[in-house]
């Protein structure tokens, strides 16, 4: 009964449930859902992680490859992240090349990373105009039910915090280069970004109601395009607000986001730290 | 690409008017159109307008490897882009048969005719060279693109600077524009392409507009050509013809490119010497430090342009350090009335796992159904 | 290669860390000797002629892996991980004909990282393409077709992680992905693979293994894969490669029928589990629509008293 | 199969003749059809050859260029397979059609040469990790009457044969730079060891009975067919794979009962084969 | 929270200049520069689209952005996304179901605060094309300096030496915020600070959008 109503007044049945203060999942609009990490899975990729936020799936693989850095910054090395939207996750997508939005969502995500200034790509140089690392961070959304942006970080930064540099020697003279597997250095991760998703839905005209974490249903309901507000903090800065599409925010919405945004960054930093935690007690 | 309509009012009205020794918009048969070139803040770029066609051309060089068998010649690439800006029927990112034949007529007035010194492009031979990328886009398309994109390449490649370089060794030093002068590109001849639109056989139209190309290349209502075509020919400075091409009907008598010839030879040496001028004021202007810029083209005489300078506003100046004391104050008040206990639990199970469940069952199922939105 | 504009690109001529390593420089004797110990024992201690799947732990397989998808399925044997989804039929896009028979669409995607020695790329290679049609192969003797006619079902396949045997992964996980997305299939379908070096078999090979079998200089040296549909004995699609003689090839595909048989009780079971539990999920739904459809019918007999009362 | 219309009593007729060990055009059904090869066809090639198997026309030529070699295989040289089906050949190859059926073709193709034992790559080595002959086999199907894996690699196996490698002279100059001298003698040059290289046989399933050589016809009427890759000594036989394809009704698979005869049949029918050529 | 009007300082934004109806075969455009950054929009539609991408319940608008030197990138459809929601909230698309409006953009100069300039100019093509609009929306950037200070409209030098900028759009019925994008760091306060800085500056924006419509509505009166 409930689908066919969902099916035949979609808007009338979303706007029933927001009026009696729920959402579709059972869940409060300021709750958000559970969130399952697992990191070094995969062993084919430098390092790894899996993050599951509801049905929301990312896996994330890191690969490490040599290059010789850019003429016109010689001292820096690659950071390369790419967001992948592969047909299976969703039947929105059809097999080929990144969609418009998974270009959206793979640039909003490199951005983040970029403006939260976690990795400082001096690091990843080897030695200065020769050589340096390419670090290649693919994330493949294995399961698309909204908040894509928030694990796809959470997937990246648990898998920066394993990533373990092998030690390479450079021989100037001879230009050869030896690389050690066994001797290998954590690389150094400056504070821990997190990012928070919101549907912005306009109910009744004038009330704005900010949902956390929507799903990918919810997303559909207030746009069709992704979470309408995107939240990034690291180290109690803020490294990141995208506003795009939803309703309007006020002044009194804009407080509630980042007040909600710093609640679930410190949640998600927990569960982020816990699980690094738990893997150096189990080694 | 979606067709465009041609009525056939439109057409045989165009026909008669023509015949009768008329141009819809008052023209003389050998007048060209208002031509109008400026440039932007970077080295070779500038908007081109021929009437209302417009314009903008870019060119961008970078290092590449050379060609094999050309090992010290530098590369130039041509590109023409027609999206719905020029005109609505166009669609995004899609090559049309327009795109590639104006791409092949500027490749064969500029590549082929060899007006550009290849050699000066090269850095060191067989391994870098300069790569110089032509990016021509249709702004606006009323007509007589040829003649226009034509004029838009010579001038920017006229004025376009390439940052200067020193090798040292086998390293090659690339200087910014501070650093030192950027040289320019040298040209042989300045050749440029013009368009005539040919009529019932013996009517040439210069700078024919986008009706009266369309008339004279579209089909009469039997199904034949009436004897129309376009005529592009690509003329140098010294009256040297460098491109010939024609489409549409044949030519019955050929006088008429005699005819055509001559007229353009005066036509392209008048446009040459437009664009070296504008060239040279452009470069007086900016050795004088003047900024040059795109906002130039808008024109305040214009009867729907508006310019403001003096945008004011009155707003409460902060003081950041005051302003940041009073909210770590409210912070900690806010710290003390609520630390909220978290809803969470974070669970490491598995080895390398952790997992963030909500702490009460609090899933409920709840349906709405249709009965309870009346309730 | 052009350039990839809707992604972000690494430098042009940038290459895997390992090939500087000790390891990446030894012979193909020495990785030969490394596959396994004087007792016969593999690398991670199984047995020449056993599979990653015999032993439960390992096989891992589920179905409802995907929200979004109409059904899906993830198996992973050991090291190798297979997601696979299934879509609901689609009309065939740029078809004018008539099709009296389904069309099965077969994508088959490897990770950028999924390999251990180079980085993947994300345009589909010849492998991947080679392995879609394989699978495609494999799959259209399985599905009831004739119900579907001008209509295709994507099946779609992203390899996680390459540890061996990946098509025969992906021939169950697909299997699977199809009977959860209710489609109508004649049989079960598994897949088993076997990697051949000089008298030596390896069923279930890893990477490793695998990479040695092709390149192995024996006589005899290879790997075939083979899916079977249980029930009716059919095989659906047999894919050697490497060169081997006849007898080789016959003993090979015993072994491989045998394998088989024995993943089809875990794909029963899986599926099993999954009956089940919508069974029992439906169940669920239907008692809390009664409890509430019971409760509304208080209410309304509350308001109807009521109303009669006044 | 948009271009073969066949009624159902043509086929019929055709499978009850295969029962019989009849075609319908008078072969057994071990029988190949009359073939027609022509080698060094093509002047501005490598090598090449041109196949006619009954209908089906086929045109290979081989192009040879100077690569480096892959860093896990520094001793080998690389070969790859470019099929490409002219429209005119089949209505199948009409727009992305063909696409499929060219790269099943080349990754077979690829497949059977894989193998070090069908051919040896490394007869294309210069200078060890350094410089690599790299062959480029284009195949162009120029007209099609079935069976065409077979006639691929029988025409691809002539064309290599008479490919003609010049000689060249490697220097190793300092610095691991290679200096590469080509004689002047345009007559020097070496042939490849194609000895071993792997020939094709489609045996396509019509009712009970396996049939070699199938034209366009038979195909129609079968629904699986089994590719047996041979090279050229006897006793391995190399890339194997079971093709269901095709039509209408239940699709029939190789069952192990099937592929006895299908392992079999190579063997009887090498001799055939090598008198074809 | 703060009030005491003590110290009120003059806050400038870059001069703007505009015109309408730059090019003749676009049904809207618009040039606008500010300072010197410029840009050109051009507004088709409603027009016909294919099938596939038509919707029976509004019609599809379709961002097509292009930089100087015309390659494509994911940049590129960042930006178009951004100004794409946008205008999906002012515009009322419901009027034209199975249409496509199509917004062309071209990049002429660059120097700082681009897609400020780009939507404001968008805004005033989508005016002068005559496609109806749930209300009008004005782009306003800001910048934060090394020492912590809000710069409104920041000029090129002025954002070398910042270290965030944040551009916000707004509605003109209730100032709420529609669009909001970031690019470094930065704390709370500095956020709030400019986004109300940035909310007042918006007037005069719009007061530039009323000046140029009543110089408008003159001309084609």
């Amino acid at each position: 009964m409930s689908e066919v109503y969902k099916l035949i007044h979609p808007v009338k049945h979303f706007n029933d449930y927001i009026s009696i203060k729920t959402r579709l999942d059972g869940r409060n609009f300021d709750e958000h859902r559970n969130i399952k990490l697992n990191v070094n899975s995969i062993k084919t990729a430098d390092a790894s992680a899996v993050v599951k936020c509801g049905n929301t799936t990312v896996v994330c693989g890191i690969k490490l490859e040599l290059a010789v850095p850019k003429a016109e910054e010689p001292d820096l090395g690659f950071l390369i992240t790419n967001v992948e939207l592969p047909a299976l996750c969703s039947s929105k997508y059809r097999p080929g090349p990144p969609s418009d939005y998974a270009q959206v969502i793979n640039n909003i995500v490199s951005e983040i990373i970029k403006n939260s200034k976690c990795i400082d790509l001096k690091d990843l140089c080897i030695v200065p105009d020769k050589l340096a690392w390419v670090v290649y961070c693919d994330m493949v959304c294995i399961d698309h039910d909204g908040s894509l942006v928030d694990a796809c970080i959470i997937a990246l930064i648990a898998s920066f915090k394993t990533l373990l540099l092998p030690s390479v020697n450079y021989d100037t003279e001879t230009e050869e280069i030896k690389v050690e597997t066994n001797e290998r250095i954590n690389l150094k991760i400056h504070g821990l970004p997190v990012a928070t998703s919101f549907a912005v839905y306009e109910h009744f005209q004038s009330q704005i109601i900010l949902l956390t974490d929507p799903t990918n249903y919810e997303e559909e309901m207030c746009g069709g395009n992704g979470s309408n507000l995107i939240i990034s903090y690291n180290k109690g800065l803020l490294c990141g607000i995208q506003k795009l599409g939803g309703g309007s925010l006020s002044t009194e919405n804009n407080e509630e986001a980042i007040r909600l945004a710093e609640q679930h960054t410190i949640a998600v930093e927990k569960v982020i730290n816990a699980c690094l935690e738990g893997k150096g007690t189990n080694k | 690409m979606r067709d465009t309509c041609l009525s056939n009012c439109e057409k045989n009205f165009i026909q008669k008017i023509v015949s009768q020794g008329h141009r819809l918009d008052g023209r003389n048969f050998n007048e060209t159109r208002k031509l109008d070139i400026s440039f932007g803040s970077e080295y070779g770029c500038c908007i081109v307008s021929l009437g209302e066609t417009k314009i903008l051309s870019e060119v961008t060089c970078e290092v590449a490897q050379p060609k094999q068998i050309r090992p010290n010649e530098g590369i130039i690439f041509i590109n023409v882009e027609l999206n719905p800006m020029a005109a609505p029927q166009f669609e995004a990112n899609r090559q049309t048969d327009l795109t590639v034949y104006l791409v092949r007529l500027l490749e064969k007035c500029y590549k082929d005719s060899k007006c550009i010194d290849l050699e000066s492009l090269c850095i060191v031979v067989e391994e870098k060279v300069w790569s110089l990328r032509i990016n021509i886009k249709v702004l606006n398309h009323d007509g007589n693109l040829t003649e226009c994109a034509s004029i838009a390449t010579l001038a920017s490649i006229a004025h376009f600077r390439r940052p200067d370089f020193t090798r040292d060794g086998d390293r090659v030093i690339i200087h910014t524009l501070t650093e030192k002068d950027p040289i320019p590109t040298v040209l042989y001849h300045y050749p440029v392409c013009t368009t005539f639109a040919l009529y019932s056989n013996d009517i040439l139209l210069t700078d024919p507009n986008f009706l009266e190309e369309s008339v004279c290349t579209s089909n009469t209502e039997e199904g034949i050509n009436t004897a129309g075509g376009l005529l592009v020919l690509g003329m140098n400075q010294y009256r040297e013809v460098c491109l010939l091409d024609l489409t549409g009907a044949a030519i019955y008598t050929s006088n008429i490119v005699h005819k055509a010839l001559l007229s353009a030879a005066d036509k392209c040496k008048k446009y040459v010497e437009i664009i070296k001028n504008a060239v040279a004021k452009d470069d007086n202007l900016r050795q004088k430090r003047e900024k040059i810029n795109f906002s130039d083209i808008i024109t305040t005489e214009h009867m729907l342009a508006l310019s403001r300078k003096d945008l004011n506003i009155q707003l409460k100046h902060y003081d950041v350090t005051e302003l940041d004391e009073k909210d770590e104050e409210m912070f900690s008040d806010e710290d003390d009335i609520k630390p909220e206990p978290s809803k969470y639990d974070v669970v490491a199970t598995v080895p390398n796992t952790a997992e963030l469940k909500s702490k009460e069952g609090k899933s409920e199922w709840i349906e709405v159904s249709s009965d309870s939105g009346e309730d | 290669m052009p350039l990839d504009f809707r992604r972000f690109n690494g430098p042009e001529d940038s290459v895997s860390y390992k090939i500087y390593t000790k390891d990446y420089l030894k012979t193909y004797d020495e990785q030969l000797k490394d596959l396994y110990d004087e007792n016969g024992k593999r690398k991670d201690g199984r047995e020449l002629n056993e599979a990653r799947s015999m032993c439960m732990f390992c096989m891992f397989a589920r179905t409802d892996m995907v929200s979004q998808a109409k059904g899906s399925a993830y198996v992973e044997l050991r090291k190798t991980k297979v997601v696979c989804s299934v879509f609901d039929p689609r009309e065939i896009p740029h078809q004018n004909e008539f099709r009296q028979l389904g069309q099965l669409y077969c994508e088959v995607k490897f990770a950028p990282f999924s390999c251990p020695r180079k980085r993947r790329p994300y345009v589909p290679d010849v492998e991947e393409k080679a392995l879609s049609v394989a699978l495609r192969q494999a799959l259209e003797p399985a599905v009831c077709r004739h119900f579907f006619p001008n209509y295709q079902i994507d099946v779609l396949i992203y390899i996680l992680e390459h540890d061996g045997s990946c098509l025969a992964a992906a021939i169950n996980a697909a299997g699977l992905a199809l009977a959860n997305a209710a489609v109508p299939m004649f049989d079960i379908i598994t897949s088993c693979s076997v990697a051949v070096i000089g008298n030596k078999m390896f069923i279930d090979p890893t990477e490793i293994e695998e990479h040695i079998a092709k390149n192995s200089t024996e006589v005899n040296h290879g790997i075939i894969t083979m899916s079977v549909l249980s029930q009716l004995k059919q095989i659906s699609d047999f894919t050697q490669i490497g060169s081997m003689d006849v007898e080789c090839v016959t003993k090979v595909m015993e072994v491989l029928l045998k394998e088989c048989e024995i993943i089809v009780p875990n794909i029963q079971r899986v599926l099993v589990v999954d009956v089940v539990k919508n069974f029992e999920l439906k169940k669920h739904l239907e008692a809390e629509t009664k409890k509430r459809e019971e409760i509304l019918k208080k209410k309304m007999d509350e308001w109807r008293s009521l109303l009669n009362g006044q | 199969m948009a271009g073969l219309l066949l009624s159902s009593t043509e086929k019929v007729f055709i499978v009850h003749g295969v029962q019989e060990d009849f075609r319908s055009d008078g072969r057994s059904n071990i029988d190949y059809r009359p073939m027609e090869l022509e080698t060094d066809v093509v002047s501005h090639a490598s090598g090449s050859a041109r196949l006619r198997l009954a209908n089906t026309d086929i045109l290979v030529g081989i192009k040879t260029e100077i690569d480096t070699p892959k860093p896990d295989k520094p001793d080998m040289g690389k070969i790859e397979f470019l099929v490409d089906g002219s429209a005119n050949a089949t209505p199948e190859f009409e727009g992305r059609g063909g696409e499929n059926l060219a790269s099943s073709i080349s990754n077979t193709m690829q497949r059977a040469y894989h193998s070090s034992q069908a051919f040896d790559l490394k007869q294309l080595c210069i200078v060890e990790g350094k410089q690599c002959w790299k062959l480029y086999v284009d195949i162009l199907i120029l007209e099609c009457g079935g069976n065409w894996f077979d006639a691929v690699s029988l025409a691809t196996k002539a064309a290599l044969f008479n490919t003609r490698i010049p000689l060249v002279k490697a220097l190793l100059m300092d610095g691991g730079n290679v200096d590469l001298q080509l004689s002047d003698d345009p007559y020097d040059f070496k042939f490849l060891d194609v000895g071993s290289a792997p020939l094709l046989v489609t045996l396509c399933k019509i009712g009970e009975k396996c049939v070699v050589d199938p034209s366009a016809e038979e195909e129609s009427c079968s629904v699986i067919s089994l590719i047996v890759g041979i090279t050229g000594n006897s006793k391995s036989y190399c890339a194997d794979k079971g093709a269901s394809n095709i039509t209408d009704v239940d699709i029939k698979c190789s069952t192990i009962s099937m592929n006895g005869p299908g392992s079999l049949a190579p063997k009887t029918l090498k001799n055939a084969i090598h008198q074809g050529m | 929270m703060v009030t005491d009007m003590k110290d009120v300082q003059d806050f400038k934004l870059k001069p703007m200049k505009c015109e309408f109806n730059f090019l003749s075969k676009s049904d809207g455009s618009a040039i606008l520069s500010q300072g010197d950054t410029v840009s050109l929009v051009s507004v088709n539609g409603p027009l016909d689209i294919k099938m596939t991408s038509q919707r029976i319940d509004k019609s599809t608008l379709e961002v097509l952005f292009s930089n100087k030197n015309g390659k494509p990138s994911v940049e590129n459809r960042y930006k178009e996304n951004i100004v794409k929601q946008t205008c999906e909230a002012a515009i009322l698309g419901s009027l034209y179901p199975r249409t496509g409006i199509n917004v062309t953009i071209q990049e002429l100069e660059d120097y700082g605060g681009f897609l400020a300039c780009t939507l404001n100019c968008t805004c005033l093509a989508l005016l002068n094309s005559g496609v109806s609009m749930r209300n009008v929306f004005a782009a306003v950037s800001c910048a934060v300096d090394n020492q912590g200070n809000v710069i409104l409209d920041p000029t090129h030098a002025q954002l070398q030496t910042s270290t965030a900028t944040m551009t916000f759009v707004f509605d003109s019925r209730d100032k709420s915020l529609i669009t909001c994008f970031t690019d470094g760091c930065f704390s709370q306060d500095a956020y709030r600070e400019a986004l109300e800085r940035s909310r007042s500056a918006s007037d005069l924006v719009f007061a530039f959008y009323r000046d140029i419509i009543r110089k408008y509505c003159n001309v084609i009166g």
